[in-house]
Order: structure tokens, then sequence, then C-alpha cells
């Protein structure tokens, strides 16, 4: 009796152990995918936003540039045909 | 309650009042970290991401999409010794 | 092409699309003259002129010379002006 007792109790417990560690294991994973899930999500978000961060940069870099170019050129133009012209007119 | 009923109940117990619960998860974790299952599953929601587009993605997405890759990926060697630990408890709780 | 980049070529076609890039460059040139940079600028065409001397000075010449002060001269509250319009833009389209 005492022997059926003991091997119904290991049995018991060998079935007990593997649920638990079963059950274990299904918790830490549900709870580090959504941990990871979350914390790869967020990471991509702040990259999305640093990339546009910085491409609004560049492209703010490249406005000033472009206008730049075209309105130095424009304005140097304008100042040494005025200075030009009064030359001229002075010398008449 | 019949008697293995009882006493599931009682090992639950004693798992959580003695702090063992949480130390077999923290075992468990450390584990997953150190085999590299963890970064498995970083690139896995990585590749999600990139397949799906991160607007078009929610964390719930990659919970539903990951986990049973999760569950099927922890290895066998790590079960073992979560096993081996917790049939150590029950061995000297259970009585 | 890697991710940048073709961000940044999206927004580019985006704004000339939509004719932002000309309104952006319109209230960068409205900013400008209102803040004084235009006249700044005059007058370093004019003293490089003077340094130089009339008969030596060519329009490449003075473009060189007073492009990088003209960089300078820019305030930071106007670029920082044209930013947030570059920003409000991309929020607005983002897709």
């Amino acid at each position: 009796e005492e022997a059926r007792r003991r091997q119904e109790r290991e049995a018991f417990l060998a079935q007990f152990s593997c649920s638990l560690c079963s059950e274990v294991v299904q918790q830490v994973v549900a709870e580090v995918v959504r941990e990871t899930a979350a914390a790869e999500i967020q990471e991509a978000l702040d990259e999305e936003a640093e990339r546009l961060a910085r491409c609004s940069h560049q492209i703010c870099s490249s406005l000033i540039e472009e206008t730049l170019a075209a309105d130095v050129a424009q304005l140097a133009e304008d100042v040494l045909e005025a200075e030009l012209e009064r030359i001229q007119k002075f010398i008449k | 309650m019949n008697k293995e009923a009882r006493l599931k109940a009682s090992i639950n117990q004693k798992l959580t009042e003695t702090g063992e619960r949480d130390r077999l998860k923290e075992l468990l974790r450390a584990k997953l970290t150190e085999c590299g299952w963890k970064d498995q599953m970083k690139a896995q929601c990585k590749d999600v991401i990139k397949q799906k587009g991160l607007e078009h993605v929610t964390v719930e997405d990659l919970v539903v999409e990951v986990t049973p890759k999760g569950r099927a990926l922890v290895p066998d060697s790590v079960k073992k010794e979560l096993l081996q630990r917790i049939r150590a408890f029950l061995t000297q709780h259970a009585s």
C-alpha cells in the first residue's frame, strides 16, 4: 500500500512539475514577447522620427542654399550694374 | 476539493509565498537571454515590422505573429533545467 | 538607395509637386528682406567693389566673396521658421 501511494505521489509530482514548467514557460514567453514587441516598435518609431528630423534639416539647408545661390547672384549683378551706371553718369 | 487539488493549491501558494515563482521566471528570462532566444525574438519583430511596414503594425500584431515562434524556439535544455528546479522545489515542499 | 535617401527623395518630390518648395523659397526671401539681410548683402557687395576696384570685379567674384557672409547672416529665427514649416508640411502629408 505504501509503495503504491509513493508511486502515485511520484506520478503526480512528475505530471504537476511538467504542467508548472509549461505554465511558467508560457507566461515568460508571453511577457518577453510583448515587451520585445513594444520595445521594437518604439525603437522603429524613434528611428523614423530621427530620420525625418535629419531629412527636414537637410532639406531646409538645401532650400536655403538654393535660394541664397540665386539671390546672391542676382544681388551681385544688380549692385555691380548700379555701380557701373553711377560711374558712367559721373564720367559724363 | 480532492487531495490532488488541495496539494496543487498548496504548492502554488508556496511557490508564490516563498518567491520561488518569481525566481523561476527570472531564471528562465536569464536563460532565454543567454541562449540567444531573446535576440531571435527581436529579429522576428524587426522582420515583421519590415514586411508589414511600421505604420501597419501594432504591438498586438507582433505578439500574435511572434509568440508561436517564440514558444517553439525555447531550447529543450532550458525547459529541462527549469523542470529540474521545479521538481526539486516540489519534492522539498510537497508534504 | 537607402531608407533615408528614399525618404528625402519622396519629401522633395512632394514639396515640388504641391508647389510648397516655391512657397518656402518665397517665404525665405520675404523674411530675408524683412530682417535686413538683403541690405546687408548689398552693402557687402559695395564694400568688395570698393576694396578691389570696379574694373577688377566680376559678378562671379562678388558671388564667391559674399556668399559665405550671406550664409552666416541668415538669422537662426528664419532658419527655425523654415524648418517648422517643413515639419508642418511633413505632418500634414505623412503617409
